[in-house]
């Protein structure tokens, strides 16, 4: 029989979450699955009322991609009572609620930091660093993933230090406009070695704003970042971006997979199946990455 | 301290106060006594400074110097609330109450009747509806106030005032928006009140009131005390005087002797013109260098027809024609674009800009007139407003305060202004003289006459028979919203006017009652 | 030229002055400036340019709260003219593409002065439909990615400088100019400031104050549409999830700073414009101060309750101060 | 009855939008849809109360949504970091909810400022607040937040009235009481009647400003604990946005933003108005994120454009009527 299978989506708030988006229909399509995805706003509000209603039409199987870790027990019991299975998509929650979900199909954000900062301990080895850092929007959990993740990856190493730390909201002008500043407090742009930003749409804008002060990113300021956008490979193509972490936008295609087989064979899953977090630098072919990331809905 | 004379108790002093507005002095060292039981009125020009006083004695202005003695205690409120628990009730001089309330609400605001917390909505009512009766009034009390005219609204506050006021009770211009049979209730009332020992402050511009009602009269000029007399002893010449600060020779109320000028040509003419549950459908013809009275009862439709004339408000059948050419008169753009000008009634509201200046609300109309690509230049605006600040006595003489800051009657002139620099073919005028002193009056009235020489076509809305007969050289009067009767030539006079107004006064009387 | 230099504006450059001081203390190199190829570089430079957006944005929105109304839309309409000139940059010419986003940002200007002036909605809700459905109609045209484009001509307006000074800048000075050209130069000014002032009397007085009310919002809409190719300018793409983002707010936090009344009347675009800076001022502080960002937002409400209390006419001592001072002055 | 004719017409709106949906999606007819409205929507409809209040006298409240997110932080960290009692610490923060609605009421009129940006740097100071006691978002354990979240009275067909609906209700039933039958509510009117002439009448204006902000404050307070309620934790960014649903609440509920005129019952159907696009929109389940935006402004218009058409077609018999007479 078709599933038909509700998606709690977070937004738009991104080129990942667009993608994410696209790629999950395509992959829907693929199995011939019937998606349904509610679009929640940014708001966890508007992605409990999403659940509920997919409660109230009696979907074969609900995926959630939760805007925050913590505070959906009671709507997702309430999806158990309905013998409804629940897939965690992109993000994990608090550990209370495990029997309340099929199995989780995340990435490890704390992992992603941690790769991205043994990069660049890796690459800038015993010299001094001084490290500026584009933190995620205030509040969001994969911003202070990524930071705990870096900074615990980079505590090994005393010459590594992040100087400056602020926040671009994940936006690529509000990336740019922070750079700007570091640049300004941090004499000219001269004693930063490094960017380290939480996602590539921050990093985009912040190498205009290296470039725009006289600075060569990738050169002068090394860059790492996370998220493996198809914008990031360009740069790295024109020589002006080291190295990202990549976040598989595929996170729906495993899930239906383990709902399937639980549905037909009733085989349950390992409660979570985790996505590589590739990390991709210069040396990986950055042309072929953005040709195949293109058409991906980024 | 002063040795007190009085044969009453004096039982509001008011000592050495004084006031300013940044530059402005509105009260110097003024001196103000009211005795218990009296009925005092409280006199002067336009921007003397009456409200000012009145506005600082019950705390809503902090005073710069000055006592205020309440019965022989210093009293100093610091908000009208103070001023109200205090005993010290006031109408203030522009209807001050709420629109969007029932009336029993305004009536009893912050003071309803209460049971476990709760307001007892239907004691209210009986309440307002027992205190209205007494000023005339049988309305629906549970309808919000803003339904009803300005005079309904403007006994409402005086009566909330007569029925809050314990000690002292201060009307500034109660009168102005009255026609006479309210005023009759209404001095009644305060009689009443005075007999029980209540103190009474009361503002007018009205002279034969003030001689009809009052005991003393106090007068202030350029916000100074002038003096303070009994009403019997001071001739009214003698009191213009002191208001003025020079001689006038006050209109009477005899009419002109304008008769026998020769027909004139008809500036607009309106044929059938009305507006279903407005005004029923009227003829009327304005003359250029005629006036044309609007004579009624409060609510017999004179503001409708001066609104459907201008093209305040759409007609929705008959015939308009400016000079023999029929028009549309759809909206107010349409009216000042053939040359016609209004002053409403409620200049607050539907008049005056209140923050912008004096020279800003007088350019206001003509350069909505020229259109937006046409401005005046700045010298031709202050060139104007020069020009009208002094024909009209505008004071304070600054064409850049304001209009808001003006006194009641300075803002009126403000108004006539504004339509007076769009040199305009018919002007509509609303009860021009509401709120205006006598100087002023007379001017206005003269000012009325001149422009109707200069071939104006005139329409002019008066609850004041007396001043319509003066100058009208027809009289339209309606009752319940229709044109019921014109009187022209001789048979313009109180008499004939009251006659037609009343025709069937009996059934309003006893619907009144 | 009274108008538009008003006396009133001692409070709003005595801010001004005071943050700029104390952006001088946590940044000593704040007022440091230096030629970057051919561009002039530094904190200050920073200041105007990210200022623009909002600076544009509040010069519109000023009018509209003249008339006693309110546009929450701008930050959507920036959205939208963004999407639309990345779009087209590739494929035509720079006034092609500026005469498509500025002809969109009309035409929402029209559609929420309709709402307001013919069918009569509160200016509030009637914009927040545009602000809802605007972005989504941004996201439609980019279809939620962020849309880069090379065109050097846009990027130039974005990037580029003339005599050393970028280019947002000198667009934001010429509209300002414009706008107070053609308000105050017309009898624009007097009837926006009559019609919010007093919309009744304005009325019977023959003032068309709905012809009025739709002129502001369509003026409101060019202005956001400027601000949005500039933002979508400035990163080589327009993200139509983020920009303009909340700006509606610092817009109408600008406008106020600049002294104009919510409740509509007098109003004043130069000081508009230096609410926007004082509030870019404060960001950029923010930025260079190097606090945790999680005191950002703690900083800016202390901030602007610091500003709006200055300028409060309640605290005597101060318009003592202002009023000595304004004496003091030819 | 003042103000009753424009909240019958958003009722009939409701009803008929509620039909058309159930028309296409069956479900949608359901008492457990219903429930689901009600437990989904008792945060927005308690701060629209308050906003209610607010609104009518003249005000805007622009904090609310940071002052729900601080006020979910603030309860998980206490109860769950420092160990207070769950009780105790709803007391405190709704004690601390008040004061800092009073003092944006002090400042709002002693310094003669307008509300919507006083309440705008509140909106800044209450998030920027939250932020510092934790950016992380905090689960909260406690027995009473399961058992209040379990908590729920069953409705023929599935239905669940749950606490926090019935939180609402009650806040609701108290908000319209409070409003029409006390001297308080005929305050609140008399303000957004004119601030100034309501002084001059005797109204302590200022002391009803502080009071009024202190209530809309307050509600947002328990807004905050019920939101805690509904998703048992505490973060700093929850109920972002929440003010402008609740102002839109309020006004597609037929209250006035000039002030002076409005009704909680017409705010209350606001809520659920809102509340009925959304369900449309998940139970469609085939609009990506921006046809979903589009979609709400084109409903939100449609909305707004029937109930004003509806005000005007009730408001032009009446003329007939009077002109019948005369
Ligand atoms: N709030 C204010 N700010 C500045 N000036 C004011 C203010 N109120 C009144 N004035 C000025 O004070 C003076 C006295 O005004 P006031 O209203 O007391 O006059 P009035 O005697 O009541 O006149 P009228 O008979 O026209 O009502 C006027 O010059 C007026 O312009
Ligand atoms: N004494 C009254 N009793 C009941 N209703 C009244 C009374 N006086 C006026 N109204 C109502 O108030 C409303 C407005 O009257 P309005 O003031 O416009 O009339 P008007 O003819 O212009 O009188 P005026 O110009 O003298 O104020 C009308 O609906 C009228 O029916
Ligand atoms: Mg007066
Ligand atoms: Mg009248």
């Amino acid at each position: 029989a078709e599933l038909t299978v509700g998606f709690s989506q977070i937004g738009s708030e991104s080129g990942w979450r667009a993608a994410e988006t696209s790629v999950s229909k395509q992959e829907a399509t693929k199995r011939k699955v019937n998606l349904k995805i509610a679009d929640a706003q940014q708001k966890q509000e508007n992605q409990i009322k999403a659940i509920r209603s997919f409660i109230a039409q009696n979907v074969d199987a609900i995926f959630l991609a939760p805007v925050v870790s913590t505070g959906w027990d009671s709507v997702l019991k309430e999806a158990k009572e309905a013998k409804i299975p629940v897939v965690l998509l992109d993000r994990d929650i608090d550990p209370s609620g495990k029997d309340l979900y099929l199995t989780a199909v995340t990435s490890d954000s704390v992992h992603e930091g941690a790769v991205a900062g043994e990069w660049l301990a890796k690459t800038v080895g015993d010299k001094a660093c001084n490290v500026v850092e584009l933190q995620g929007t205030v509040g969001a959990s994969v911003a202070a993933n990524r930071k705990k993740g870096f900074d615990t990856a980079i505590a090994k190493h005393a010459n590594l230090k992040v100087v400056r730390s602020q926040t671009g909201d994940f936006t690529r002008a509000k990336g740019k406009e922070v750079m700007e500043s570091f640049i300004k407090a941090e004499g000219g742009g001269k004693n930063i070695c490094a960017v380290y930003a939480h996602n590539d749409d921050m990093m985009v804008g912040a190498i205009q704003a290296m470039k725009e002060a006289g600075l060569k990113p990738g050169k002068d300021i090394l860059t790492v970042s996370i998220d493996a956008v198809p914008d990031i490979f360009k740069a790295m193509v024109a020589g002006e971006a080291n190295a990202t972490v990549e976040l598989t936008p595929n996170m729906a295609g495993p899930a239906f997979d383990a709902v399937a087989a639980f549905k037909e064979k009733g085989t349950v899953p390992p409660k979570w199946i985790q996505t590589e977090s590739r990390l991709l630098t210069a040396a990986d072919d950055p042309q072929k990455e953005y040709d195949s990331k293109k058409g991906l809905g980024y | 301290m002063e040795n007190s004379l009085d044969p009453a108790p004096s039982l509001l002093e008011v000592r050495g106060i004084s006031k300013s507005f940044g530059a402005v002095r509105a009260l110097q060292e003024v001196d103000f006594t009211l005795r218990a039981g009296e009925i005092h009125a409280l006199l002067g020009e336009n921007g003397a400074g009456k409200s000012t006083l009145i506005k600082v004695i019950t705390g809503v202005f902090p005073r710069d110097a000055g006592v205020v003695r309440l019965g022989g205690e210093e009293v100093a409120p610091r908000s009208a609330k103070a001023a109200l628990q205090a005993g010290i009730a006031t109408v203030y001089q522009e209807v001050n109450l709420l629109p969007n309330l029932s009336v029993a609400q305004n009536l009893f605001l912050d003071r309803q009747p209460m049971r476990f917390g709760i307001v007892r909505e239907g004691e209210m009512r009986r309440r307002a509806k027992a205190l209205l009766t007494e000023f005339g009034l049988d309305i629906d009390v549970a309808a919000p106030l803003g339904n009803y005219s300005i005079a309904i609204q403007h006994v409402t506050a005086i009566a909330r005032a007569v029925d809050l006021s314990a000690r002292v009770l201060i009307l500034d211009e109660p009168t102005a928006s009255l026609d006479r049979h309210e005023v009759e209730i209404l001095f009644g009332i305060m009689r009443q009140l005075a007999r029980r020992g209540i103190g009474i402050v009361f503002v007018s511009h009205f002279l034969d009131q003030v001689y009809e009602i009052s005991d003393r009269i106090t007068v202030l000029r350029n916000g100074r005390l002038v003096g303070e007399r009994e009403t019997a002893s001071l001739p009214r010449l003698e009191l213009i005087r002191m208001m003025l600060g020079r001689e006038l020779a006050e209109t009477t109320g005899a009419r002109a002797a304008a008769n026998d000028r020769p027909p004139r040509e008809i500036c607009a003419s309106f044929e059938n013109y009305g507006k279903a549950g407005y005004v029923a459908p009227f003829n009327l013809e304005l003359r250029h260098g005629e006036v044309v009275g609007l004579a009624g009862l409060l609510g017999s439709g004179r503001t409708e027809t001066a609104r459907l004339v201008f093209s305040a408000e759409r007609a929705d059948g008959g015939q308009a024609k400016v000079e023999g050419a029929s028009v549309r008169l759809q909206s107010p753009r349409d009216g000042v674009r053939h040359g016609f000008g209004y002053c409403p009634e409620e200049r607050k509201t539907d008049g005056i800009v209140a923050e912008l200046t004096v020279r800003e609300n007088i350019v206001l109309a003509l350069q909505a007139k020229r259109g937006l690509h046409r401005p005046l230049s700045r010298r031709e605006q202050d060139e104007l407003a020069r020009r009208y600040v002094k024909m009209l006595d505008i004071r304070p003489p600054d064409a850049e305060r304001p209009v808001g800051l003006l006194s009641g009657g300075n803002q009126q002139k403000v108004l006539l202004a504004r339509w007076l620099a769009t040199a305009p073919r018919l002007l509509v005028l609303d009860e021009p003289t509401r709120g205006i002193d006598v100087g002023a009056h007379a001017e206005i009235i003269r000012l009325i006459r001149e422009l109707c020489d200069d071939g104006l076509a005139l329409l002019v809305i008066s609850s004041e028979l007396d001043e319509i007969v003066t100058y009208s050289d027809r009289v339209v009067v309606l009752r319940d919203r229709a044109h019921v009767e014109e009187l022209s030539g001789e048979a313009i006079d109180v008499t004939n006017i009251l006659a037609a107004i009343a025709a069937d006064g009996a059934a309003m009387q006893e619907a009144r009652a | 030229m009274t108008a538009l230099l008003p006396r009133r504006g001692l409070a709003q450059i005595l801010a001004l002055i005071v943050i700029l001081a104390v952006d001088r203390v946590v940044s000593p190199q704040f007022f440091d400036l230096r030629l970057q190829d051919g561009r002039l570089f530094g904190s200050l430079i920073d200041v105007l340019n990210r200022g623009t957006p909002v600076a544009l944005l509040s010069l519109g929105m000023v009018l509209v709260i003249a008339t006693r109304g309110i546009d929450l839309s701008v930050g959507a309409v920036m959205a939208i003219c963004g999407a639309i000139a990345a779009s087209l940059a590739d494929s035509h010419s720079l006034p092609v593409v500026l005469a498509a986003a500025l002809g969109a940002g009309l035409v929402c200007g029209l559609w929420n002065g309709f709402l307001v002036a013919v069918l009569g909605m509160q200016p509030i809700v009637a914009t927040l439909i545009l602000m809802v459905a605007g972005r989504g109609i941004a996201q439609l045209i980019t279809e939620g990615r962020i849309v880069t484009f090379s065109s050097p001509d846009l990027v130039w307006l974005g990037n580029g400088a003339i005599l050393g000074v970028p280019v947002p800048i000198e667009i934001a000075l010429g509209m300002l100019i414009l706008t107070g050209a053609v308000v105050r130069g017309s009898a624009l000014g007097l009837l926006i400031e009559a019609t919010g002032g007093n919309a009744r009397a304005s009325e019977l007085a023959g003032v068309g104050t709905r012809a009025m009310i739709l002129a502001v919002y369509v003026w409101c809409g060019v202005c956001a549409a400027l601000a949005g190719v500039i933002a979508a300018a400035d990163i080589m793409g327009a993200d139509a999830n983020n920009a303009g983002l909340w700006l509606e707010l610092d817009a109408i936090l600008a406008v106020v700073i600049g002294g104009t009344s919510l409740f509509g009347g007098r109003f004043s675009l130069v000081l508009a414009v230096l609410g926007a800076l004082i509030i870019q001022t404060m960001n950029t502080g923010i930025l260079l101060s190097g606090y945790p960002p999680e005191f950002n937002l703690l900083v800016k409400a202390v901030v602007v309750l610091a500003v709006l209390l200055l300028q409060s006419p309640k605290l005597s001592g101060f318009a003592g101060i202002m009023a000595r001072l304004r004496r003091t002055k030819p | 009855m003042k103000g009753l004719p424009p909240v019958l017409i958003t009722a009939i709106v409701l009803v008929a939008g509620f039909a058309l949906c159930a028309l296409q999606f069956p479900n949608i007819a359901s008492t457990r849809v219903v429930g689901n409205l009600l437990t989904d929507n008792a945060f927005l409809g308690i701060v629209a109360t308050g906003m209610t209040f607010v609104i009518i006298s003249g005000g805007i409240d622009l904090s609310v949504g940071s002052v729900i997110g601080f006020t979910t932080v603030f309860v998980a960290l206490a109860i769950e970091r420092w160990g207070v009692p769950p009780l105790v610490a709803f007391v405190a923060i709704l004690a601390l909810s008040a004061a800092f609605g009073a003092a944006m009421g002090a400042i709002i009129h002693v310094f003669d400022l307008p509300p919507f940006i006083v309440t705008l740097a509140g909106m800044f100071l209450a998030r920027g607040a939250s932020f510092l006691l934790s950016t992380e978002s905090v689960p909260i354990t406690a027995p009473v937040y399961s058992t209040v979240s379990d908590f729920a009275l069953r409705m023929p067909g599935g239905g669940r009235l749950t606490a926090i609906a019935i939180i609402m209700l009650a806040i609701v039933i108290g908000g319209v009481l409070l409003l029409r039958l006390t001297r308080f509510g005929a305050n609140v009117y008399a303000l957004g009647g004119g601030r100034a002439t309501a002084s001059l009448m005797g109204v302590a204006v200022g002391k009803m400003t502080v009071k009024i902000y202190m209530l809309s404050s307050l509600l947002a307070g328990i807004a905050g604990i019920v939101f805690s309620f509904y998703t048992s934790a505490g973060y700093s960014l929850s109920a972002v946005g929440v003010e402008l649903d609740s102002i839109a609440a309020v006004v597609i509920g037929g209250t006035l933003l000039t002030g002076g005129q409005g009704s909680v019952i017409g705010t209350f159907l606001g809520v659920l108005i809102q509340g009925m696009i959304q369900t449309y929109i998940n139970f469609d389940g085939t609009l990506s994120s921006w046809w979903t935006k589009i979609a709400t402004g084109v409903l939100l218009f449609a909305f707004i454009a029937l109930q004003q058409g509806l005000v005007a077609l009730a408001r032009r018999p009446a003329a007939k009527r009077a002109g019948a007479v005369s």
